[in-house]
């Protein structure tokens, strides 16, 4: 494994023709911490993923360590290091699962290794199977996993592929609470040694999972800080959780069911 | 090799009262258009032969192969025809290409090709008999027409992209700086290409005094109509055509060729007695509305002039038949052909034909009959330095 | 200067046929995705249409009766494909190309066995002979006619598209079949009623064609290559688009033509196209999207 | 309003749903509550018709729909929210609300796409844009526009929430309760958040590996069966 | 996660071994077997039953089955349906003509070939490094792997695909066709180059001759469905297959997709010119006749019938595709045309994984009546049954 580093955003700007999406944001994201970026619809939060991964062009300052991101093309991206999902999921829906994740470890393979066939399967990716619970449905081609599945399998491909930088775009939505949490708790246990960026709505998942926030709102940082503290702050109440989001007693329960099934939030 | 020569010659089989032989024309593909009448007229010519006892005392029977208008597939079909079919002798082709595709095939295996159409010469073939018109027996006649009758001092050349207009056109130009008659434009299109705006522009511009075209196919139906469009006439400026026979003038329109000229050895107007039988026949077999064309008369005669050679022979054997070639002669539609046995080209009569609007063409003039002359080595101007400058001239 | 506007003019002409070959399926490949192969022998059974027409009625008027004439047959032979073979194929494109080249092969074979392998003669009605001075060239009346119709058709289909509900449920059902299917589109309707025009506008080609060029079974090959570049250049699903790139396409192969020759124009011009798309790989006018496909 | 006998469906060669019967609420929300993969979106896409069922039937209002194609079944006043946030991504945002309406009657169409743009606000702002280029949750809050715009007398919901922000959320929980209240609107949703579905829904049914392993009554009471159910 | 599950299917982890490979690729015994069989039946079989006329003929659907393997590998397995080949193949076939014709006109003692004579050229050029055998040899390999690399590396780079890409291909091949048209005194034209003497050397007549030519282009057939299913069962092919369904997927991956594709395309691209190679030397003619537009899609044709995501289907298919046109067109010359474009609109849309696709079809129908769907079921959405770029296409095309 790559050491750690962190990811630095700074100033990030995405314009397309005359409409900005993401008008200087700016966040630093920590090996160690499982790294939340919140908003409005539209606020621009997978457009920071896709200028962080070289989807689209942006401008300002992003850097992984000591490497400068922005600008190089997206499978140079990806080799330094950043590693996203999708907001709508998409695998390889021919192959099957198995050689979903194989493709995804493939980086850290030598160019000469495509010549060969596979042989046997690389502990990393028994692993990812049995992280993601896709051990079962190995052999099938990912183009029949619901919804859900797919997400994992994604998932378990980021973890293959072996980032220092995961970007994860909605990753449990169309979840169940209990693989909310697993997914959380997962996330908990790879954040060890990488930084991890989440962008969620499911404000449940952000409580039990999130070391820091950032708020994001018409493309600029709008609040930034711990759950509590962006929680707490009016301007993110007004123009994204509403003041009927959330009742004191929905938090406390929806807190109590993360705690139960996952044996408590993140060490 | 040896096994190979063994082959081709036990392998016609005479044992029996019938004598194969083989035709091979494009019966699908863009030239179908045209062999498909080619094949029509050889077998008329054939149960003609059958009816009058047959070759030797042989029924002749026919194999019948699709060159598909694809050289490859000629060469491919006619080696069927020569080594599975074992045939006397092979009628067809058409293209200068399916020519060329086939010829080592029938040198190789000794065979014999009787190929029908006119042609841009240059080329002779123990293997081949040319019962079409070589440059001396249509382009030069042509030429000499435009400058003796119609006083041309200038010309505009168009032409399709393909051996044979460029060969008549390089000749062409060499005639012309001989003659003194001036060339204004040489333009190639596209095989079947449609889009004669600018050429029709070009060609108006130029007010040359007529244009020799050699268009083939359907590239006509639209110059013709192109050229009419940009307000050129037949009065004004004449179109000298050497691909359009009768078959072609329905499609293009009488209406816009009505004037124009042709140069072949044969017209279906001609009216002589064989011809008048000739088309008789043709039309009782295959429909009133059918027509008869140059190329097809010279197909018609090619069976013939085989089966006068072999009865000649006494044979079917190749190289008897070729001993006896020379001079072999026959009372065709178009007048007496005789073979020149050296180049195994026919005489030929040229005649210059001027299109009416019931879509047949008129025969206007015509000349002597005519000795073949492929390499026209009895033409000085036509020697290979001059060729070479035009080549030259042509890469720029 | 004389050469230039004559080019221009022979340009237009040029632009204007390819785009008339184009338009149709600047709808069904262009909207609907569907490359249809056998689009060239729907401009043949229009141009035959032609034909048939001018035997009913004489050539003075049958290119007007043709012209509707021609757009109901290819439309209804174009409602027959899509109704037996298309319609199984919308998820698979590149299969149609291959399926719709059988059909192609078929329907010529049909046309030489019901109306002869050569060429049949179309002619041009009285009123459209002659020509008219514009900008002090010569503009032959068959070409200005032409290039009205295409004006004519181009800009209905332009707005049909845009402004129309019928429009809407076009675009809306090839970007999305279940989704549309499920807002309350017929789509089984809407994809009948697009490979109509589209194939009856092919129908309307075949016609006009007959006013410069042959009337054979086999004429519908030399239009497909150039019609399919024409839409692809100008950007799938763009008129526009499709209507720049024939008048350019056209412009520039009347002026490279004029100085060299017609062979070499045209494979200049293809070399072009080939090597514009290298660079502008969605065509003229491209369409922004953030899938990932 | 809605039954499903016996219905059995799949894709190709898999069969996804071995035997479904349900009855939706009358007027209110019926949730279909199911892990990953147990089958939700494959029980709704035969309700709609995207997919034929194999066996049993489907009837609306009575009368058998089992073979109808999705679009008349939309005519007859279904209306349906995909999973995954679809749209016809070339159209403008405007263009998706007018297709859907163009389906309406004609004077009404306008009124329909004026009130869906009162409704979902964030729109607006992106009314000219190529949904292709929207936002997730923007697209996934056209989607329940354009639902709303055909006026349907049962409204299919597959995890319409996802990818939305809270705040809208909320919002949208309140127009379709009220509409299930006020207008008699019956609704069929598929959820994997138990929490919202429950507390609004009338009627719940598990789905577990393409079967209804549970129903009852809904209600936040409901949370603790419907769990332990999931959990098999 | 729920610990049980986790400890529920430890067990059955360990049954996940290397196994799975990618959808249409045969086990190396079914593929070794095959080709052993194909092998043979070619390189033993042919030689001794066929007429030297039938083996001739046979040499032809040989060319055609090697440019089939490398479509099969573009379009099958890397979605990129190659309507150009016409262009590779006829490179190669150029560039064996040429040799063979300086070599004829060494024979002679000429310095031109017989054709230049015609328009009194001197040798262009292009013609001086086929005096080389070596050079030669060298030309038919590189040639149209720079083309190709350059042409899709440039297409590729910039994320042209599905229609695009086919008929971007299509012009390609329209434009060299016009082209060597065009080169009436260089090239001869429409009329193309034959009448060859010798073949490095070999007279080319001599019936023994010809059947080692033969040979070569049978066995450069085994090697090339070797080469073909390295390719497939490698990294490699399960990449190139991942690339075709999400293309834009793999480069957040880290591969750059443009690459794979390229690699693929210039291997097809090489395979054709190959083929045009031998089919000079086995067929006697190399013309623009056989390069165009349509025998390009023909050679499409046989690989969809046959089965373009499989092994075998190409080359099977593309042989017996030729082979009843060869038949059949002989006897019924309109009906052929009739024939072919049916049969072409029924296996296309009745099964679009070819005819290779039946076997398997059956099977799952046999395996389905006999019970439950194992773990090695296929996939319901098929590869082979269905476009690989059909989505990408679909999305492109709809705007
Ligand atoms: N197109 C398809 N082809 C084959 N099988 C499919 C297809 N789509 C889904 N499946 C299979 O059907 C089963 C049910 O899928 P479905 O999408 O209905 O689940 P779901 O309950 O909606 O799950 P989720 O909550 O993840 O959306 C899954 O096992 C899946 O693998
Ligand atoms: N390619 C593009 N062209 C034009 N506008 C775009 C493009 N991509 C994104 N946008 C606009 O940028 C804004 C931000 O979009 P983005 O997808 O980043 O939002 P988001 O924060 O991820 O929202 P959500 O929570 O709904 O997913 C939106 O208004 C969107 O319409
Ligand atoms: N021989 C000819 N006309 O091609
Ligand atoms: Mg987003
Ligand atoms: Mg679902």
């Amino acid at each position: 494994m790559s050491q750690s580093a962190a990811l630095t955003v700074q100033d990030l700007e995405v314009t397309f023709g005359a409409f900005t999406a993401v008008g200087g944001a700016s966040f630093v994201a920590e090996p160690g911490e499982v790294h939340f970026l919140i908003g409005p619809n539209g606020a621009g939060k997978t457009t920071c993923v896709d200028a962080v991964t070289g989807l689209v062009r942006g401008s300002g300052r992003v850097t992984l360590g000591e490497q400068e991101v922005l600008g190089r093309p997206v499978q140079k991206i990806a080799r330094i290091g950043v590693g996203r999902t999708f907001q709508t999921a998409s695998v390889f829906e021919q192959l099957s699962v198995l050689q979903n994740l194989d493709i995804a470890a493939g980086m850290h393979r030598s160019p000469w290794s495509l010549m060969g066939r596979r042989r046997g399967v690389e502990d990393r990716i028994r692993d990812a199977l049995e992280q993601t619970q896709l051990e079962d449905l190995w052999d099938r081609p990912a183009g029949i996993l619901s919804h859900g599945q797919k997400q994992w399998l994604e998932i378990g491909m980021l973890l293959v592929q072996d980032a220092r930088v995961l970007m994860l775009d909605e990753p449990v939505a169309g979840m169940s609470l209990e693989e909310r949490n697993a997914t959380g708790e997962l996330l908990h246990r790879v954040k060890q040694d990488r930084a991890v960026v989440v962008v969620e709505h499911d404000m449940e998942f952000m409580r039990s999972f999130a070391s820091r926030v950032t708020v994001l709102h018409q493309g600029t940082v709008l609040s930034a800080g711990s759950v509590a503290e962006v929680q707490a702050d009016p301007k993110v109440q007004e123009v994204y959780l509403g003041t009927a989001s959330m009742t004191e007693e929905d938090a406390a329960q929806a807190d109590a069911m993360a705690v139960q099934t996952a044996g408590g939030p993140h060490a | 090799g040896e096994e190979d020569a063994a082959v081709a010659e036990s392998c016609v089989d005479t044992d029996g009262d019938t004598i194969k032989i083989g035709f091979i024309n494009s019966q699908s593909g863009n030239m179908a258009i045209s062999e498909t009448t080619v094949n029509d007229v050889l077998h008329m010519a054939a149960d003609q032969i059958n009816e009058d006892g047959g070759v030797n005392g042989y029924e002749l029977e026919i194999v019948e192969e699709d060159g598909q208008s694809e050289p490859a597939t000629f060469a491919e079909r006619s080696e069927y025809l020569l080594t599975q079919e074992c045939v006397a002798a092979v009628f067809g082709g058409w293209t200068s290409a399916s020519r060329q595709a086939m010829l080592p095939v029938f040198e190789n295996n000794n065979g014999l090709l009787f190929y029908p159409t006119q042609y841009e010469g240059l080329e002779s073939s123990e293997n081949v008999f040319y019962s079409g018109a070589t440059t001396n027996q249509q382009i030069l006649p042509a030429l000499e027409y435009l400058k003796e009758e119609e006083e041309i001092e200038s010309l505009y050349l168009v032409g399709s992209d393909y051996v044979f207009p460029r060969t008549a056109n390089m000749l062409i130009q060499q005639w012309a700086e001989e003659n003194d008659v001036e060339i204004l434009g040489e333009d190639y299109t596209p095989l079947g290409s449609t889009d004669f705006s600018t050429i029709a522009n070009t060609v108006a511009a130029s007010d040359a005094d007529a244009v020799f075209n050699t268009l083939n196919g359907e590239s006509n139906v639209a110059f013709f109509s192109q050229f009419d469009d940009a307000g050129l006439t037949a009065e004004e400026m004449p179109v000298m055509s050497v691909s359009i026979a009768e078959e072609e003038v329905d499609g293009i329109g009488p209406a816009l060729l009505d004037g124009h000229l042709t140069s072949w050895n044969y017209y279906q107007t001609l009216e002589d007695p064989e011809n008048e039988e000739f088309v008789a026949a043709f039309q009782e077999t295959y429909g009133e509305d059918r027509v008869t064309s140059d190329v097809m008369q010279s197909s018609y005669n090619s069976l013939f002039l085989w089966a006068a050679m072999a009865e000649e022979a006494g044979s079917f054997d190749v190289d008897e038949i070729r001993e006896v070639a020379d001079g072999t002669s026959i009372d065709a539609p178009e007048g007496e052909v005789t073979v020149d046995g050296e180049t195994q080209h026919v005489t030929k009569t040229p005649r210059i034909g001027v299109i009416n609007s019931d879509g047949l063409i008129d025969p206007i003039w015509e000349g002597e009959l005519t000795d073949p002359d492929p390499y026209l080595e009895d033409y000085q101007w036509a020697d290979d330095e001059e060729a070479a400058e035009y080549a030259e001239e042509a890469e720029d | 200067m004389d050469v230039v506007l004559s080019q221009l003019v022979a340009g237009i002409s040029v632009g204007s046929i390819l785009l008339l070959a184009a338009i149709g399926l600047a709808l069904t490949f262009g909207q609907m995705g569907v490359i249809n192969m056998a689009h060239g022998e729907f401009i043949m059974i229009g141009a035959y249409v032609a034909f048939v027409m001018q035997g009913l009625f004489g050539s003075g008027v049958s290119l007007l009766v043709a012209i509707p004439a021609a757009f109901l047959v290819g439309g209804i032979f174009g409602v027959v494909l899509e109704q037996i073979l298309i319609r199984h194929m919308y998820h698979r494109p590149l299969d149609t190309l291959l399926a719709t080249f059988g059909v192609g092969l078929i329907l010529q074979q049909l046309a030489r066995d019901l109306f002869g392998a050569p060429a049949v003669q179309v002619s041009n009605p009285p009123w459209l002979s002659g020509s008219v001075q514009i900008l002090g060239t010569n503009v032959p009346l068959t070409r200005l006619f032409i290039l009205l119709l295409v004006v004519a058709v181009v800009a209905g289909l332009a707005a049909l598209m845009a402004y129309t509900s019928l429009g809407r449920r076009i675009r809306a059902t090839v970007l999305n079949r279940n989704l549309a299917e499920t807002s309350g589109i017929s789509t089984r309707w809407t994809d009948r009623t697009t490979f109509f025009i589209g194939s009856g506008l092919a129908g309307v080609a075949g016609v006009t064609v007959t006013l410069i060029g042959a009337t054979s079974p086999t004429m519908g090959t030399s239009y497909i290559v150039d019609a399919f570049l024409v839409v692809v250049a100008g950007g799938i699903g763009r008129i526009k688009g499709a209507v720049i790139a024939a008048f350019s396409l056209g412009i520039l192969q009347a002026f490279i033509e004029y100085s060299t020759t017609a062979s070499i124009a045209k494979f200049i011009v293809l070399i072009a196209v080939v090597a514009f798309l290298q660079l502008r790989p969605q065509g003229l006018v491209s369409v922004q999207t953030r899938s990932l496909a | 309003m809605l039954e499903l006998k016996n219905v059995t469906a799949g894709y190709d060669r898999t069969q996804v749903l071995g035997g479904v019967s349900l009855t939706s609420a009358e007027n209110g929300i019926a949730a279909v509550l199911g892990h990953n993969g147990a089958g939700k979106t494959t029980l709704l896409r035969a309700v709609v018709g995207i997919i034929r069922p194999t066996g049993g039937t489907i009837t609306f209002d009575g009368e058998d729909i089992t073979q109808a194609p999705p679009n008349q079944r939309v005519r007859r006043g279904m209306a349906y929210v995909p999973q995954g946030q679809q749209s016809f991504e070339q159209l403008s945002t405007l263009e998706n609300l007018q297709v859907v309406a163009d389906g309406r009657p004609r004077p009404r169409r306008r009124q329909l796409v004026d009130q869906a743009r009162e409704r979902f606000p964030a729109l607006n702002e992106v009314i000219d844009k190529k949904a292709g280029l929207l936002s997730g949750g923007q697209r996934q809050q056209l989607a329940i526009a354009r639902a709303l715009i055909t006026e349907p007398r049962m409204l299919i919901l597959d995890e319409p929430t996802e990818g939305i922000q809270p705040s809208v959320v909320a919002e949208i929980e309140r127009t379709v309760t009220a509409l299930a209240a006020e207008d008699g609107l019956s609704v069929l949703l598929a959820a994997q958040h138990v929490g919202f579905a429950l507390n609004n829904a009338s009627k719940y049914f598990v789905l577990a590996s393409g079967r209804v392993t549970s129903s009852g009554e809904g209600g936040s009471g409901a949370q603790d069966e419907v769990r332990e159910a999931m959990a098999i | 996660m729920s610990t049980t599950a986790t400890q529920k299917k430890t067990g059955r982890l360990a049954r996940i071994s290397a196994a799975g490979t990618s959808p249409g690729v045969p086990s190396p015994r079914t593929a070794y077997l095959g080709i052993a069989l194909i092998a043979m039946g070619l390189l033993v079989l042919a030689p001794a039953l066929l007429t030297p006329f039938e083996l001739r003929q046979m040499g032809r659907f040989v060319c055609y089955a090697m440019v089939a393997v490398g479509i099969g590998l573009a379009w099958g397995r890397g979605g990129m349906l190659t309507l150009g080949q016409g262009v590779f193949f006829g490179i190669g076939a150029y560039c064996m003509a040429m040799h063979m014709q300086l070599e004829d006109a060494a024979l002679r003692g000429e310095e031109t070939p017989q054709f230049m004579g015609t328009f009194g050229v001197d040798l262009p050029w292009f013609w001086e490094p086929f005096h080389s055998p070596l050079m030669t040899i060298l030309l038919i390999l590189l040639l149209p792997a720079a083309l190709a690399f350059a042409l899709g590396y440039s297409v590729f780079k910039r994320k042209v695909r599905g229609a695009y890409f086919a008929i971007l291909n299509q012009a390609m091949v329209f434009a060299f066709v016009t082209l060597l048209v065009g080169q009436q005194a260089t090239l001869n034209g429409s009329n193309g180059l034959s009448g060859f003497e010798s073949f490095f050397g070999f007279a080319i007549h001599d019936p023994a001759n010809r059947q080692m030519i033969y040979m070569i282009a049978a066995a450069l057939l085994v090697i090339m469905m070797l080469v073909a299913y390295w390719m497939m069962r490698s990294r490699f092919g399960e990449l190139l297959v991942a690339t075709r369904d999400a293309e834009e997927r793999v480069r957040f991956l880290g591969y750059d997709p443009a690459i794979i594709k390229t690699i693929t395309f210039v291997t097809a691209a090489v395979m054709a010119s190959v083929a045009g190679a031998m089919f000079v030397p086995l067929v006697g003619i190399i013309s623009p006749a056989e390069l165009g537009v349509v025998p390009s899609i023909a050679f499409v044709i046989g690989v969809a019938i046959g089965g373009r995501a499989t092994l075998f289907g190409p080359v099977l298919g593309a042989i017996a595709v030729a082979w009843a046109e060869s038949t059949l067109a002989e006897n019924f010359p309109s009906g052929w045309t009739y024939f072919q474009g049916l049969l072409l609109i029924l296996v296309i849309a009745l099964l679009p994984g070819g005819i290779a696709s039946v076997g398997r079809y059956l099977r799952w129908k046999h395996r389905g009546e006999a019970g439950k769907p194992t773990s090695e079921d296929p996939a319901p959405s098929d590869p082979a049954t269905s476009d690989p770029e059909s989505e990408n296409s679909q999305k492109e095309a709809a705007s």
